[in-house]
Formats: C-alpha cells, structure tokens, sequence
C-alpha cells in the first residue's frame, strides 16, 4: 500500500506532469500533489506543467525521463497524441500513470479516473427525474477536442433520448468559455422556457450562470415554479455554497484528492515494481482490464443539497 | 504603381464620386445588418424581440470597449495584443489587492476599502499600457512582439496571482458596474454608449483626436506640424490598456467571477471586428462608429448561426467563414483596398 | 545688417545676427557627419540660397533650423535669442515656417485637414469642419489652387500636393520661411507664381531660405547665397557678386574646366543602322492617343511635357507599367508583350522610373543588390549566381557611375538623393539594354551629378544604345537629338537639334515660341503668360 | 559620408566596424545561445547531454519549418497567421482521404494508396496558400485579417471533418517520416536542415529567392525592375503553406495521432522566433539562419526553465518574460530599431 518506505522505491524517481495551471479543478490536484510531494514520502522530481500542449507534455516527458524518470505520471489531456510517446516510454520499460484521461494507444501501467461517461449519465438520470421527463433543458458542452467534454456529451444525449425522449436538450458548444455559455444560455432564455441546465464543468460554467440568473430574476429556490434545475460537474467549494444557497441543484463530485492520492500511488507502486490485476479494490473503487493496461475506476459521487457536508467529499477537506 | 504625376486629370465626376464614399465607408456595414436582421427574423420569432436585442448589446459591450480601444490604436499606426490579458489581469491584481486577507476561497492582500476596486483596475490598466509605451517607443523594439510577450506575460502573471484559480468574491462595485440596469437597459450597454460617443467626438472634432489620424497616417509629417507624436503615442496605448481593463471589470461583473481562463483567443475577434469595420491595419484610416458596427456585424451574425442551431461541431467552421464573408463585403461596399 | 557684412562675416569669423543663425553647428547620425561646425545668418527680409551637393548637409541644417532635430554643438538663435526647447513645438513654428523637401502631406487626410494640421482648432475648442474648409478653400483660391478642400490628400497629383505645403508654410504668417526644394516637382508656371509671392511676401519683410539644385533659381529670387560641400561651410557671398561658375566651383570644389560639356550634338545615323526602339500608335485611354517615334541606335529623343501632359505615362507604359489600350513597342526589332516589364527587360530595354523612392531603390538592401537587381538573370547560370559576381557586377556598375559610397554593401537607404538616383540610373544599364527610357533622370541631383547622370546616358547612346528622355527640364534635354513636345496627351511639336529654350517652353506650354534666346527672360514671360491664366493646371 | 571623394577620409575603424556589424547580426543570438547552454550545464549533469541536445533538436524541428516558412513570408512583407491551422488541417485531410473506409476509430474515405498521403498533405497546403493568395492579391484583403479568419476557418474544418477526435491510425509513410533516424539523427531534424539550407542558398544565390527581399523591401521598386511582384508573393506564400503542412506531417509522425488540438497557439511562437532571429515584419530584411537561431534560442531557454524547475504555476508568466527579453537581447546585439 501506500507510504511504502522511501527506500522502497529506492533512487527510482517519479516524473510529473500537470496538464494545466489555470482551472480550479486542475489546481486543486497540482496542490494535493504538490503536498504530498513536499512532505517527502514521495521520491518525485520537480513537477513540470504542459499548459494544455500535446507537445509540451511530450517535450517535458523527455526532459523528466533525461533526468532520470523512472516512473512518468502525466494527465494527457489529448488521449491520441500522447501515443507514440507511450510506445517510446515502454520500449525503454518506464511505467505510465495516466489520470483522468485514458490514452487511446499505448501502454499503460494503469489509468486513474472517474469514469466520464458516468458523469453524464448520471447528470441525465437526475435532471430527467427531476423534471419528470419533460421540459427544455440546456447543457453547456466542453470542447469537442477534448475526450472528457465529448465523453459526457455523448453519455448526456444518448441518456436522454433514450430514457427521456420528451426533454428537448439544446447542447451549447463553449470552448469551455465561460462567457460563451452565458451569451448561448441569453439567448435560450429569450428563446422560450428552460427547465434544467447541465454544466460540464463547474469551475468554469458556474458564476456566469449564476449571474446571469441573477440578473433576470430567475434565481429562485428549488420550491418556486420558476426554479430551473442545475447540475453542475467537477465538484469545487463554489459549487458546494451554490447547492447550500439553493441556486444550484447537484453537482458530481470529480475526486481531484482521489485523482493525486491514487496517481501518486500506482506510481510509487510501480516504482517498486508491484503488479496489479482487475477487481475490487481497497478503496471502494473496481480496476478493470482495459486494451493497453489496467484502468482504476474512481467513485465519482453525486453531491447535493441531502449530502453536500459530507467531509469525505474532497472539497470539504480543502484547508484543513 | 505610383503613377498619381501623370494619371489622367481627374474627372469633377469621378472626384465627388470619390468624396462622397469616404463618407459612405462609415456605413458601409449597415446593409449588410439589414440583410442579417432580415434572416433572422425569418429563421426564429424570437429574433426580432427587445429581449434579444438587448441581450446582444450586452453581450458585445466587452468585446465593443476592447475594439475602441484597438481602433485607437491602430489609427495611431500601432497594435495591441497585450489588450486580452489585460482584461483579465487588470481585475484580477485590483480584486487581490481589495479583498480581506481572510474569509473567502481567494484571500486578497486587504489593502484597501472595496471602493478602491474600480480606480486601481483602471490604474493597473495605465500601467500596463505604459509599460508597453516604453517598451515599444522607447526602446524601439517590435510593437508586435512585444505586445505578444506581454500576452503571455500578463496571461502567466495572472495564474501567479490566483493560482489559476476561479475567484468568486467580487467587491459590490464590480458587481454592481457588470448587472446593474439604468433605465431599463443594462448600465454596461450605457458606459459603452458614453465611451463610443466621447471617442467619436475627440476623433472628429478635437484636434489632439485629430492628430492620431496624422500621426498614424504619417508619423513624420505629424512630427514637422507640431504634434507631439510620441508622447500622443503613448498616451493613446495608455488610454487603450484602461479601456480593456474597464472591459475587464465589465467581463468579471457581469459574469459574476474571474479567472485567467475568461476571454482567451478574444484578441482576434477584436482585430476581426475592427478591420470589417474599416479600420485600416496600417494606420490614419478608419472611425470608430465604423469599428462599432464591425462588432455588431459580428454579433448578429453569431445570433443568427445560432438561432439557426448550427451544429457543435460546426460552429467553428462557420466562425471563421463569416469573418472571411464580413471581411469581403466590407471591402467591396466600402469600394477600398484594405491594407 | 547688409548681406556684404554677413559675406564677410561668414568668411571671416562667427555671424551674429538675424531673424536666425546658426553658430558653429554640426550633427551627426551614427558615423556619418551631415554638418560639421557651419554657420549660417538669415537677414530680415532677405531671400538666402542655400546650395551644395547631394548629401552635402542641407536638409540636415533644416532639420536643425526647425527644431525637429537637436544639434549636437553649435547654437541656434532666433532674432538673437536662444532657440526653444525641442519640446515646445509652438514656440518653433511661431519662428519658422517649413516647406520639408520630404512630404509632410498625410494621404488619408482631407485636404482642408493637411492645410491646417494640428491647428483645426484653438487648444480644446471643437472643430467647426465649416469654418476650416472656409478657411482652406479661401487658402486654396489665394494660391490658385484648383481643388476641392474636402478631397482626400491622395487624390492629389504629386504637383498639387507641392503647392499645397507651400500654401501651409506660407500661411503660418512666419517672418522666416525655409524652402527645401519647393520647386523640385513642379512645373514652369508654377514655379513663376510661386517666385512672384515670395517677392511679395518678402517686400512685407519675410525672409527666406532656399535650398534648390536650379542655379537659375537662386539668381532670379535671392539675394545672398551660402554654399555648403561635405558638411562644411564653403562660402557666403551676395548673389549679385557671384558668377554661375564661381558658385559651381564652390559647390563641387573642382575647377570649372573640369566639367563635361554637351556640345548639341547631330544626329547621324550609321548606314546600317536599326531602329533601338520603335514606338507606333501607342494610346492609353484618357491620357494619349496615338503616339508614334522612332528611336535609332545610337540616339536620344527627348521628350517634354509638362505635368498632366501624359509623358510620364507614355514613358512608364513604354516600360511595361501601363497596359496601353492600343499600340506596339518594338525594342531592337523585337516586338515587345506592352504591360510586361519583364518581356520589356528581356527584349533589352532600360528603365529609369519618375519616382526613386517609389519605384527606384530599396533602401535597406545593398547598393549592389539593388544595381544589380535587373540584371540578375544575367549574371546567374541556371538561376544561380555566386554572391561574388553580384558584388563585382555592383562594383563596375559603381565605378562606370561614379556612386559615392563606402562600398557595394551599404545599403541604398544610407546615400544621399544624386548618390541614389546613380544607382537607379545603374539599375537601367545593368541589363545591357538596347534602349533606355528616363523619366526625369535628374530630379532632385545636384549639378556635378546631373553632369555626370547626363554623360552616362550620352555614353550608352555612343555606345549604340538608343533613349527616349522624358522630362521638363531644359538643361537635361540639351542632351537630346532631337525633342517631341507633348500636350494634354498629343504631339504638338517637334525639334531638332539647335531648338531655343523659349520656343521649346512655349510648346511645352501649349503655346507657339517667341524669340527671345534668354531663357530667364523667356521663362519670365512664360510666367506672366501662365498667371494670366489662373486655371492653368 | 555619401561624397567619399572629396569628404574628409572616413576612419577606416569606423568602417570596417559598421560593415561588420552588418555581417554580425545573423549571428547576434549565438553569444545568447552560449550563455544559455552554459547555465544549463551548471544547472544539471542532465543538460549538456547528446541525449537532450538531440531531443531539443527533435522537438525543435515543426517549429523551424514553420519559422522558415513565415520567415519567408514576412521577407517577402506580408504575414500568414493560417499557418497554425494548415499544421493540422493538411495531414488531417490527407489521413482522411486515404485512410481506409472501416476498420479504424476514424473511417476514411479509402481513396488512395497509402503512399499518397504525403502528396496529399502537400497537396492540401499548397491549396491553402492559393487561396490565401487569392484573397490578398487578387481581391486585396488584409493580410493579417484573412490568414486569422482561415486561421479560424480551417481549425473549424479539422472538427468537421474528424468531430473533433483524435486520429492515431498513421500511414507508415507518415509514421516513418517522424520516427525514423538516418545515422544517430532523427530524419525530421535531417529534413528541417536540408530545408533550412535549401533556402538560404535560395535567398542568398538564387534569382528568385533574392528578389524576396527586393519585393518586401519596395514592392514598387521592384515591379519597375522586372520582378513579378504578385507572382512571386503568390508562389511564397503557396511554399509556406506546403512548408506547413510538410511541419504538421512531422507532427503528426513524431506524435504518432493527428487532432484539431494539436499546436493551437503555435503561431505566436512561430512569430516570436522570427523577429527574436532578426526578420522584420516590415518586410525586405532578415535571414533565415537568423530564424532558426531564433527557434533554437526560444528552445534552449525553455530547456533551462524545465532543468531550472520553475513552478508549474509560474512557467507562463516565464515564458513571456522569455520573450521580452530574447526580443529585447536581439535588438541591443543586432544594434537595428525593430519594425
Ligand atoms: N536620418 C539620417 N540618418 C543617417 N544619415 C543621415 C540622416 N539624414 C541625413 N543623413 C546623412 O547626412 C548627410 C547629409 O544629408 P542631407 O539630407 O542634409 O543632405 P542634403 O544636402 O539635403 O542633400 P540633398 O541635396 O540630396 O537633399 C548625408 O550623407 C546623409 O546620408
Ligand atoms: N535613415 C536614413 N539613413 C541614412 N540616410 C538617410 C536616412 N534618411 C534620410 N537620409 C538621407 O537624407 C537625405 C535626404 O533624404 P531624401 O531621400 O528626402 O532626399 P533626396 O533623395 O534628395 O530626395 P528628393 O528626390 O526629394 O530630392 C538623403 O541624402 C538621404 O540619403
Ligand atoms: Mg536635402
Ligand atoms: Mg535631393
């Protein structure tokens, strides 16, 4: 398990690469490694930081692997340019912790995520049961580049028309721009009644919609007719006040802590050379044998208004 | 081909003609929004609503603060990449500064009563554009790159401020400047109005708003008629650096939050929008009632892809065929060659 | 003070006085001295030449006088007192007013806008557009000017927009006014009526400075000459006491006899001789119809016109820069493609463009690049040449114009105006053409280098070459065999050689000759001709 | 002095000194580059290793294609800021024509032999240089306008044609390109340097690549001496584009996938190491081997940062200031004002 000894995993160094530096989510990762790091029990080289570029992440793998990498935990956030990467990384027999994103080619030694499609469905399964299967509902997409927005689009619509034919989903494509979303959530408000919105990314979606809200009046408890059911996804502090404040209905809690905790432990696994195999595992969580390794399947648990002070939930533990 | 010193005595006829689009150059967008509105009043009943029309002025306040301040520019003969960052850095220092150093998610430094939110945005926006001055008049280093460094640059410092985080406390001024509504249209839509106004006057009818035409139209010419180019120069990139800023404040108040995130890439629109607009990109040419339009053009057009539910995975193509299609019939109804 | 004393003064030690003075002024940029410790002292009321060769440091001195540029020693005094600060603008231009031998007119502006420039209005007052083209269109009807002041700058021909600067500087009501050739680009008539105001304006007690490369020039209009050579001051001296040869001595520092003379030459064509270039019915629409020489080898035809009359056209379309809308050009009995510079290059012709700032050089790359740059086809194999033969072939092309310059490599930009209208005149003969056309070879080149301009051309003609010369000065067409008078876009005349300067004008005019053989006084009578007119365009 | 005749004899130190200079100035980064390798090697064991060097050059090689192609641009005086979007757009079209109909994530339309994809991507570049030609020569667009609005317009075409998901089943002859290695080099760095040297033999001996510099330096100028202006900026601007998409079929090899997310942003770098290397966007000035110590420079630095272990959080902000201070270090050793 995890906290092996130091000499365990003896002058085998981890590589770390953040994928990006400017979203709530990500940060608060980059800081539970970071601490992790930094209380010493981990024997990482310096983290570097690819800024959401392919090509950086690739660059930066070699620079970690010049200066003696052995293991390499990244978060590629396009899952096919890091392939030959991968391939490259086997020949020379350094394991890969991939979290978040499970890389389309090459091998791994294990993946570490929640599983997107799950956010959406279950994003669709809550919205459909509130609204009780009709109304109009909004849904503010990432970027179609990337795998985790189009995951949860695709888990999202195909929810919906499978299960809730009769709610009209207007799929609003934003870059992951906050101000994007709230020009197209204007203009579908001026367009006709909308009952429910779902945000893939909280971080980013959030505070333009509430202000939007705000602004026209349509923030209303979940007991007012005008109410417009939210569910939001990532799983950040503002979204936990936003649910307790009733602006907000649900958000799915993505694990940043779990995410850092179980990257940093498959990577000090591999360092001293354990093999995993799929099945439950320890921490409430199923490995499962993907094409190119293994892939641990995080819990990604439905936060709302019944359990949002749960201390378990990452964002309850932040400053403590 | 230079050939004005033998090219045919111009006809009265053709001369007048020739006057008479200078003027026409300004509206020149006009029809084309005519024909926009008519397509979307076709497409959707809810096109042709107040509702709609307002919400498109407000949406395209930021991005309209941010093209006067690059059509300044640009008339002035220079250009402005930093103008993105700013929009966000500019908020992001003032919100750091003013917010109590303990309580919220961000804890800013506490310096200052919450007041002193909207004066120090605009102040870190002076400095900013100042720095920029130095940089490129002083220093004589390329204005382009420079302006891109400082992109970067700021972009960066802003993730060194907030740790890249969202912040969600904003001081009640902030708020207040991006939601407010002054007599049933949005307080930003008012500002912006004011803003444009005092820009077209100073351009048309003051002579230091004058003289950035001469000075972009030729430096050295502006020079020998006692324009003092430089220091005007610098100004104009000052003046530019606060009004992104105060698109900033606009940008953070009417969202509700700020990040380093907000309003990447949105440099090229503003370029877009001012060029449609007749704004030349060599400098002394163009208005800004002509850059105004080219923002609404754009905004009307995005309102009428989207009323007309393009696809996700269209909508990109579509973006980037209608600055070609706007740039096109902005060239052909204004009858100049664009440089 | 009287212009003797100031002669004498300059002569022998530190001038003093007058509406401005330069002491002891020098100024460098980078390693180039443009002055070295001249002087200079403009009596009240008086018309001062100020002459030298290209680069000799006039325009330098101007920049100084108008507190565009910082001297890097010496004073300058206005009236005996200190000059202002660089920064305060206002207080030079209530001192001096300038006619900038660069333009300083702004294309995108209007033309009422570039009259007034920077003072539409008082301080913070608004504009009145109204008032302001009141104001420039009775500015513009004070100075003849036929245009519309709501025009656009660049509607302008490149004549009007000289008149308009000039009209600006005078109107600033400066008691010193300084005139960096004002009448480089413009012609007979309106050269006359700008002589006859800055008569006027000097009785009321305005001086002037007056830079010109037209000798004739500063004897008509000024009183005092100073002649500067190499960024040194050479002389001050009154006009009257100064013969042509003297001053040109001064000038050039050699000895008159030196100089290369144009005897008017015969044209005798050898027995076997072919047409260099044969121009038939060339039109272009709306500027000349029909126009037909032949040029045989070995010969120059001049050809004059004045502005508007469509010479420079006939000769840029004869270049390839124009599709005609009707014609042949035939180069060495090859038929050339009209509107093709290329083909016109290949079949052998030489091209001397009317604007060399335009057209002619391109400033940041090196003089041998740019000498070369017609003739790269031929000094490379299979496209390739060695970056040694393009020095070489630059060098030769240097030395057989005699270019001032530190060597092949300094760029262009770095010479001064007869150096770079050398490298034009180069850039013609690189290809070894079989006929040249020159549209104002000598514009803006001072004495010694128009000489030495003139006999390259008369050299290329003994050498078999054939040229078609196009321009308004009487001087360069001297040259010529004979000369074909064009106007408002026709032949109207033709003369061979031994024609008088004033029958010559007259025709260039639109009028028929008189007899007079001075040409001062010819030119003289021309102006009264012209101002009685005041349409003239 | 222009009269050297008569002129007092110019020190000859002077001279030679100035000349010098002239000649200096391709190499005015190398003594930057020097610095950086040295603090590098006293950084880390790591740095001054064949294996990191090879890696920088490897990681080097797209970027310097697309320097020498924009290089080659701005000499000629014009700017494409499409260049980033044809990176993409080329291979993902040639995989898209040639890939097989079934059988992958990403379906073809099986319409060639696989060898045809090469030809193909160079194909799809020059195609795009075309138009962007077309459009700025023939209807007189601004340059700068058009390329951002292709620029947008063929990122939104990769989306529509892949829907925005990544590609990673390569032709072998793409595969081959980016990962092949011809005696210890790989071929991509092979390739870049035969191209590198193609053109700078091309613009210092070859007829038409010399007149580039006559063309961006007084296109006016140039015409009356017999070049073909818009033929030749219409041919540079077709090379760029191939040159491109050559860029993005290293890419795509070395990266093993092709997706509309790779090398977004790119094109500010590209322009960075072009001006940082000495080319004017005025046109007529700089070198190529100017431009690619430019990139090298750019690379180097961002090696040291990643030894020096600056903080994820700040390396943006780094970044910029890397910029600045290339551009500024440029400037004072070229000793030339930058325009
Ligand atoms: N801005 C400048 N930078 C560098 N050198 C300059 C500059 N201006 C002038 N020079 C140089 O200074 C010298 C004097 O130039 P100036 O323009 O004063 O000559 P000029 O007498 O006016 O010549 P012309 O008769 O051709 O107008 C020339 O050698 C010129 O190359
Ligand atoms: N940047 C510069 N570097 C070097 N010399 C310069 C520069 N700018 C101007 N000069 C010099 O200043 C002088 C005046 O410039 P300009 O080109 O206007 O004169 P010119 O060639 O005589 O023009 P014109 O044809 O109008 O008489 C020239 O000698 C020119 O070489
Ligand atoms: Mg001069
Ligand atoms: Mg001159």
């Amino acid at each position: 398990g995890r906290g092996g000894s130091k000499s365990g995993s003896g002058d085998k160094k981890i590589g770390i690469d953040f994928p990006r530096s400017d979203s709530d989510f990500w940060n608060s990762y980059a800081k539970y490694v970071n601490a992790d790091v930094k209380s010493g029990s981990i024997n990482a080289l310096p983290p570097t930081n690819s800024n959401n570029q392919t090509d950086v992440l690739v660059s930066n793998v070699s620079t970690l692997t010049g200066q003696g990498a052995k293991v390499i935990l990244i978060a590629p956030q396009d899952t096919g340019a890091i392939a030959s990467t991968l391939e490259n990384l086997a020949s020379k027999h350094i394991p890969v912790i991939s979290v978040d994103t499970r890389p389309d080619k090459g091998q791994v030694y294990m993946v570490v995520r929640a599983d997107n499609q799950a956010y959406g469905t279950k994003a669709c399964q809550f919205l459909g049961g509130k609204l009780k299967g009709t109304g109009t509902v909004v849904e503010f997409e990432g970027d179609l580049t990337s795998i985790n927005g189009r995951d949860r689009s695709q888990a999202f619509g195909d929810c919906m028309s499978k299960n809730y034919p009769n709610i009209k989903v207007e799929a609003e494509p934003t870059n992951w721009e906050g101000d994007v979303a709230a020009s197209k959530l204007q203009d579908a408000l001026n367009a006709g009644t909308i009952n429910g919105i779902y945000m893939q990314a909280g971080g980013v979606f959030l505070a333009p919609t509430l202000a939007l809200l705000q602004q026209k009046h349509l923030l209303v408890p979940p007991t007012d007719p005008k109410h417009i059911t939210i569910i939001s996804n990532d799983g950040i502090p503002a979204e936990f006040q936003a649910i307790k404040a009733g602006q907000i209905d649900a958000t799915i809690s993505q694990p940043a802590d779990l995410y850092a905790k179980y990257g940093l432990f498959y990577a000090q696994a591999a360092a001293e050379g354990k093999t995993f195999s799929p099945g439950p595992t320890d921490h409430g969580s199923t490995i499962i044998k993907i094409p190119n390794g293994l892939e641990d399947q995080l819990p990604a648990p439905l936060v709302t208004a019944a359990n949002v002070d749960d201390p378990s939930l990452w964002a309850n533990q932040l400053g403590k | 081909m230079s050939d004005a010193a033998s090219a045919p005595p111009a006809d009265p006829a053709a001369r007048s003609r020739r006057i008479s689009t200078r003027w026409l150059r300004e509206f020149s967008l006009l029809p084309a929004m005519a024909l926009l509105i008519l397509i979307g009043f076709i497409e959707s009943p809810n096109f042709l609503t107040s509702d709609n029309f307002l919400a498109m002025l407000q949406q395209s306040t930021e991005l309209s603060v941010l093209v006067l301040a690059e059509a300044l520019i640009l008339i002035s003969g220079r250009m402005d990449l930093s103008l993105e960052s700013t929009v966000t850095l500019a908020p992001v220092i003032a919100l750091w500064l003013v917010l109590p150093t303990s309580g919220n998610r961000f804890n800013g430094l506490g310096f200052g009563v919450e007041w002193l939110a909207i004066p120090i945005c605009l102040l870190v926006g002076a400095a900013i554009g100042a720095v920029n001055g130095f940089l490129i008049l002083k220093m004589n280093l390329n204005g382009f790159v420079v302006t891109l460094g400082m992109l970067t640059m700021l972009h960066g410092l802003v993730i060194v401020i907030d740790g890249g985080q969202t912040i969600f406390t904003l001081p009640p001024s902030f708020a207040y400047i991006g939601n407010a509504e002054w007599g049933g249209l949005p307080a930003s839509v008012w500002v912006c109005g004011v803003l444009f106004a005092v820009g077209i006057a100073a351009l048309g009818w003051y002579r230091h708003g004058r003289s950035l035409y001469a000075i972009g139209g030729n430096p050295g010419a502006a020079r020998a008629a006692g324009i003092r180019v430089e220091r005007t120069v610098w100004i104009v990139l000052i003046i530019g650096s606060m009004l992104a800023a105060f698109a900033g404040m606009l940008y953070t108040g009417r969202l509700g939050s700020a990040s380093a995130s907000q309003g990447t890439g949105k440099i090229f629109e503003v370029f877009a929008a001012t060029v449609i607009g007749g704004v030349s990109m060599n400098g002394g040419r163009g208005s800004l009632f002509g850059a105004l339009t080219g923002v609404l053009t754009l905004k009307l057009i995005e309102n009428v892809l989207t009323f007309g539910h393009v696809s996700a995975q269209d909508i990109e193509f579509f973006n980037g065929v209608v600055i070609l299609v706007a740039l096109i019939v902005s060239r052909y109804t204004s009858g100049a060659a664009q440089d | 003070m009287t212009t003797q004393d100031l002669g004498a003064a300059g002569a022998t030690g530190r001038p003093v006085g007058g509406v401005a003075t330069a002491i002891a002024v020098s100024k460098s940029f980078g390693a180039t001295r443009a002055l070295i410790d001249v002087d200079i002292s403009v009596a009240p009321g008086e018309a001062h030449a100020l002459v030298g060769r290209n680069g000799a440091g006039k325009s330098t001195l101007v920049s100084l006088l108008t507190g565009l540029a910082r001297p890097d020693g010496g004073q300058i005094l206005f009236d005996g007192h200190d000059a202002p600060p660089l920064s305060d603008r206002a207080a030079w231009q209530s001192r001096v007013a300038c006619v900038y031998q660069k333009s300083t007119i702004i294309p995108t502006l209007s033309v009422a806008e570039n009259l007034f420039l920077n003072r539409q209005s008082d301080g913070l007052r608004r504009i009145s557009w109204r008032a302001l083209r009141a104001r420039a269109a009775d500015l513009l009807a004070e100075y003849e000017i036929d245009v519309d002041p709501s025009a656009a700058a660049s509607t302008l021909a490149v004549d009007q927009r000289q008149v308009l600067e000039i009209a600006r500087a005078l109107s600033f009501g400066a008691k010193f006014i300084i005139l960096d050739e004002p009448t480089a680009q413009l012609d007979g008539a309106k050269i006359a009526g700008l002589f006859d105001r800055l008569r006027r304006l000097q009785d009321s007690g305005v001086a002037f400075l007056f830079i010109s490369h037209h000798l004739a020039e500063v004897y008509e209009v000024c009183q005092t000459v100073t002649v500067y050579r190499d960024a040194r001051h050479i002389l001050t001296a009154p006009v009257a006491g100064l013969d042509k040869d003297a001053l040109i001595e001064a000038m050039t520092g050699e000895d008159r006899s030196e100089r290369a003379e144009f005897a008017v030459a015969e044209y005798t064509p050898k027995a076997e001789a072919k047409p260099a270039l044969e121009i038939r019915d060339l039109s272009l629409a709306g500027v000349y119809e029909d126009f037909s020489v032949t040029v045989g080898e070995g010969e120059i035809v001049g050809l004059a016109g004045a502005g508007g009359s469509g010479v420079v056209a006939l000769g840029e379309t004869v270049a390839g820069l124009h599709r005609p809308s009707g014609g042949s050009v035939t180069v060495a009995g090859r038929k050339v493609r009209t509107g093709s510079v290329p083909d016109a290059l290949r079949a052998g012709l030489g091209f001397v463009p009317e604007d060399r700032h335009a057209q002619g050089v391109v400033p940041m790359r090196p003089i041998a690049e740019n000498i070369t740059l017609t003739a790269m086809d031929r000094l490379a194999r299979h496209g390739f040449f060695t970056g040694d033969s393009l020095r070489r072939a630059g060098s030769a092309l240097m030395e057989r114009l005699d270019v001032k310059a530190e060597g092949p490599d300094q760029p262009v930009g770095a010479l001064s105006g007869g150096n770079q209208q050398k490298v034009v005149m180069g850039r013609a003969l690189a290809n070894s053409p079989k006929a040249l056309v020159l549209i104002r070879p000598t514009a803006g080149v001072d004495v010694k280098s128009k000489e030495s301009l003139l006999g390259t051309v008369r050299q290329a003609a003994d050498d078999g070459c054939g040229a078609l010369l196009v321009s308004d000065e009487v001087d360069d067409l001297r040259i010529a065999h004979r000369v074909v008078v064009m106007f408002k876009g026709a032949v109207v005349a033709e003369f061979p050689s031994g024609w008088s300067d004033a029958e010559l004008i007259a025709a260039v005019e639109g009028l028929s000759g008189t007899g007079t053989d001075d040409p001062l006084i010819a030119e003289r009578e021309q102006q009264n001709i012209a101002n009685e007119r005041p349409g003239h365009e």
